[in-house]
């Protein structure tokens, strides 16, 4: 069920540059189940900015009734969020939204997660999920350069991990999809989230696998009334058929929906 | 609640707040939320003949203390509201306002022929004034003869009083205001988004694929007080008025204004409760201004005492 | 500051930055703050012909990020501009810009042929567009026919260049552009405010003595950027763009919209010091753009490329 | 000089019913000469409320470069400054306008100060610069009820002090004015400020005395560039000359400007 709380911030810090993780607390935790939802933030009690800011669950701690996000601080209200400390609240919506399928990899089986930039958050409770579940995995995170990479450590801990910089500043040089093809990864069921070109990439390249992926668009509500998010189905690519990305996504599977 | 309720014509209301069209879908997701028969009406969004898709994304963004939407009426159109999403709200205790939308008068009288019939369909919305329909719409809105000539059309077809939804893109409104009052408008809803746009500093370009978009929130709350409060003294139709509501206190200064009712929009994305939140302040509030009843504000700003 | 040195129709300026008219008075106050030699030009107060006392107080009102005036073209009248104000100004090196008001034809072009005399008036801004003078005064704003009129006259006597200023109060804005353009304008300045109203809660009547007044600030720049997006296309004048300017940034929204400098007007109240900020921080957020020179941005919302 | 400063706050407390004092540190203290200015505060970075506050400065301190207001927390910009604690900073313009003339009263003399509700704390620091000069003060201060009584106290230990209250909850029941006619209070200069009716029941029983009145007007700009705070002159009461209330006032002498 979709709750709205005034949740307090437990902790807050800058893990890399104008890269911050956001622990919240709150009764809502108890209602988070799949990883790859999200949450719809109210930033500030004021009229600007005015509208709440979409952001993925990456970790949730059910016992403690805490999760964490980990977002950019980019314009105005992820800046404002990012001036927040421990005790301050925080006005949630949420969880929203429907989260990646972690039943399609079986257990033995190898996951292979994608993650580019700020789209990687939500990809380590998955792989957390996963892991718990018996699931193999493997993750390939692309980052635009050394000082916002982030979470390399936490991910290896679960699994496998290549770490790709645009700029050749850290690890590979390159693209996510250059790791992927030129270490032959393979892998029963991959899982993605970051920026469309490479949503679209992964997405022609393997039309024959299991692939999830999670989408972003600009929203108004979050939970499916205002026609802000929609995008059109694989199958009716000019018609009138329609998923939203807030409600019925964020994640889809390869082909549901047009990138 | 006895100093909430109200009627309007084609409406007996439990209070006189309801959400704004567009801004609540054909009210699913919010029905997960809280129950919808608390609300006063819910106004539908837009819907056409035909389904429409709408404009391609980003259909939303924000400005200050506002947002700019471009949603293009998306819709599933006549059939599927009435078989569908009509049905499933007859499970409230609360009356519908269809807001009736299109490119070309054939369209109008089309849908609200038929979407008057639904039982719980108790007035129209005459949409003549989306700022996002390309062909047609808003010229709807901005020329009196034209405004008229299709209220009175639509009037002839209706089965439940209509509304018409005034756009604020206009030089004079209260013209636009008589003329469908001419037309035979039972009522008047506004006022409908000021087209604006916002451009993206790195890109260059406009953040909204349409361009342009309609500005709503509380942004543009004084530009709509001001229209009703110039409208109600020259009409004599009831008003439904709306632009950045978000508090018992906005309701109030609509109703001082000259409305006899108030739509919530875009506060609904800010906090989904807002409506419920607003009706239950409500009575408090009027009573503590000293009023026996809501209805008492009404004009307030201009009527003598 | 290359990167800003600009020049349009009567004003070369060091930069493209100056305070509208209304909001900075004729300077004096200011110039005890900041050196207005800075400036890329000054906006002073409308000047009409006979001293005006203006509208009974309350003239101001807070709204959602965006205030409503209602000062009425207060302004010690020509005679006292041109023998006390404009050789004051004198003293700082920077074009002035006389805004001319009226309520008739004859008081224009008094006026404009008086106050265009003046050495350091480099061009006039024709204030057609003021929402709080009652007689005539909004009428040469919304009327294409009387608009043109009113700019050919003025054209005729003034001996500087003359930018029209444009009311956003109407339904058709190109339209109104083209007006003056027709009527020999050589720029135009836009956006003027919105007519918007507050009513206050305990007493139920409008917070302005005046009932309506202008709206500006934030809250309508998204108005601004649509409107000059819809001009800088359809006409061949270079605009002042001007509504809710807070920032560096919101001025290269301007100039992608097709503005070719930009005024700043409320801001002034928020913080005295917003015209040399913005002046100080403009040169690098060019450079970090990617910009030689500020007016590479005009029009680059709509522009290819 | 008018200058602009980020000041911090030193201390902020409820002293009555929606009435906070609050001190600030800052440079511009040095600029403070007058009692009666005023300054304008920017409560928020962000656009809501958008404009500044003006709050009169009710104590000076010269040596600690601090100052003092008492203001009531009434809409939405005083509310969201009374929410402010110590070490948060407030955007201050000041100061501003033309304060009381002090040496109007001489060595000796008797000032009447009478103030109203709000209008009480510039009175404050009147007070204390005239009997540091030898004046001798008397205070007549009026407020609603009880509840919202404050700096009784205060005035008291500079002067002869009374209160009335409106619903006669504290004090005497009744008006300012009631006090100084029942108790026959002579004076040789009176200072005021408070709503405006009692500045003119004050201006109309003594029209041949020293009478000095601090107005109040809604504001745009606080320093006079912006004609939203002007009045009639008292000579010319419908023609073109005015006075800004907030560069040639607040504070005016009565017959000067139409109240
Ligand atoms: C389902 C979903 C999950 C997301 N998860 C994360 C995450 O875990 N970590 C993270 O850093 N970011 C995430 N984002 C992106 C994040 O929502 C934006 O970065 C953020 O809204 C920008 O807000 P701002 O105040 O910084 O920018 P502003 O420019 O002030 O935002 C203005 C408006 O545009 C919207 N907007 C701007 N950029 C985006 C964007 N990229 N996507 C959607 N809306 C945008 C804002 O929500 C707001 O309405 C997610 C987006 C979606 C849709
Ligand atoms: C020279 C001067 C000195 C003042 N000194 C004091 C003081 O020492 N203590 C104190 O409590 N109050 C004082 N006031 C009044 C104080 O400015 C207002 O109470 C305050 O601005 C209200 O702001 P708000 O955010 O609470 O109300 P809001 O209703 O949110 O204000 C909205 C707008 O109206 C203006 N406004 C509202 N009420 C007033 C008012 N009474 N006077 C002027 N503008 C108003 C605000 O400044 C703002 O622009 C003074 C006013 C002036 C002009
Ligand atoms: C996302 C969105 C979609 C809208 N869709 C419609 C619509 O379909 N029909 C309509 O008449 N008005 C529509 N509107 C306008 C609102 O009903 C309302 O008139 C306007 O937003 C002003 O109210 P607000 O400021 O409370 O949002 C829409 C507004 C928004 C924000
Ligand atoms: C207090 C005030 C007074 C104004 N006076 C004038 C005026 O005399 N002449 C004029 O052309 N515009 C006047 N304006 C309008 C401004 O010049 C400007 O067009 C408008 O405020 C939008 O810009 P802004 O949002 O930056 O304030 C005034 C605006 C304000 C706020
Ligand atoms: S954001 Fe409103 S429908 Fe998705
Ligand atoms: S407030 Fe602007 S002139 Fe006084």
């Amino acid at each position: 069920m979709i709750k709205k709380e005034l949740c307090q911030i437990v902790s807050q810090a800058e893990i890399a540059e104008h890269i911050f993780m956001l622990t919240l607390q709150g009764e809502l935790v108890r209602e988070m189940n799949e990883p790859g939802q999200f949450v719809h933030l109210k930033i500030a009690q004021h009229f600007e900015p005015l509208l709440r800011r979409p952001i993925s669950i990456s970790d949730i701690q059910k016992d403690k009734n805490q999760f964490t996000m980990i977002y950019r601080a980019e314009g105005r209200g992820t800046a404002l969020l990012s001036e927040k400390k421990p005790g301050d609240v925080v006005d949630v919506l949420g969880p929203l939204g429907n989260g990646f399928p972690i039943h399609e990899a079986k257990p033995g089986e190898t996951a292979l997660l994608v993650g580019g930039g700020i789209g990687i958050p939500p990809l380590f409770e998955l792989s957390k999920q996963l892991v718990k579940q018996g699931v193999n995995v493997i993750h390939v995170l692309g980052f635009q350069s050394a000082n916002v990479v982030f979470y390399e450590d936490e991910f290896t801990k679960l699994g496998e991990t290549y770490v790709a910089t645009v700029d050749g500043s850290y690890g590979t040089k390159g693209f996510v999809t250059n790791i992927i093809e030129d270490r032959k990864l393979t892998f029963d069921v991959l899982y993605s989230c970051g920026p469309t070109p490479m949503l679209k990439a992964l997405e022609n390249n393997y039309l024959d696998k299991k692939v999830y992926l999670s989408l972003e668009e600009r929203m108004g509500c979050g939970i499916g009334a205002c026609f802000a998010c929609v995008c059109h189905t694989g199958d009716d690519p000019t018609g009138y058929t329609y998923k939203k990305v807030c409600s019925d996504g964020p994640v889809f599977k390869a082909g549901e929906v047009l990138l | 609640m006895k100093s909430l309720q109200i009627s309007l014509p084609g409406l007996d209301m439990k209070n006189p707040i309801m959400p704004a069209s567009g801004c609540f879908g054909f009210g699913r997701e919010f029905s997960q939320l809280f129950d919808l028969s608390q609300l006063g009406a819910i106004m539908i969004k837009a819907t056409t003949y035909e389904p429409r898709f709408g404009n391609p994304t980003p259909r939303v963004a924000e400005t200050t203390a506002g947002m700019l939407n471009a949603i293009g009426l998306q819709n599933p159109g006549l059939e599927k509201v009435m078989n569908e999403e009509l049905p499933w709200l007859d499970q409230f205790d609360v009356p519908i306002i269809a807001n009736v939308a299109g490119s070309q008068e054939e369209d109008y009288i089309a849908v609200a022929k038929e979407i008057s019939k639904a039982s719980n369909v108790h007035a129209l919305e005459l949409n003549i004034s989306c700022p996002n329909v390309k062909i047609g719409g808003i010229a709807f809105g901005t020329i009196p003869e034209v405004a008229k000539d299709l209220t009175k059309k639509v009037k002839e077809v209706s089965e439940v009083p209509i509304y018409v939804k005034l756009s604020p893109n206009v030089t004079n409104i209260v013209e636009m205001a008589k003329a469908v009052e001419d037309g035979g408008a039972d009522g008047l809803t506004m006022i409908n988004t000021l087209v604006g746009m916002r451009i993206d500093l790195k890109s260059g370009k406009p953040i909204l694929a349409n361009k342009t978009g309609g500005l709503s929130g509380p942004a543009i709350k004084p530009v709509a007080i001001r229209m009703i409060h110039e409208v109600s003294q020259n009409v004599s139709l009831p008003i439904i008025g709306m632009g950045g509501v978000q508090s018992a206190e906005d309701v109030i200064e609509y109703y001082y204004a000259g409305a006899s009712a108030v739509a919530v929009g875009t506060a609904n994305f800010v906090d989904p409760f807002v409506c419920p939140t607003i009706i239950e302040e409500l009575p408090e509030l009027v009573r503590r201004l000293g009023f026996d009843h809501i209805s008492e504000c009404t004009g307030r700003s201009w009527k003598n005492g």
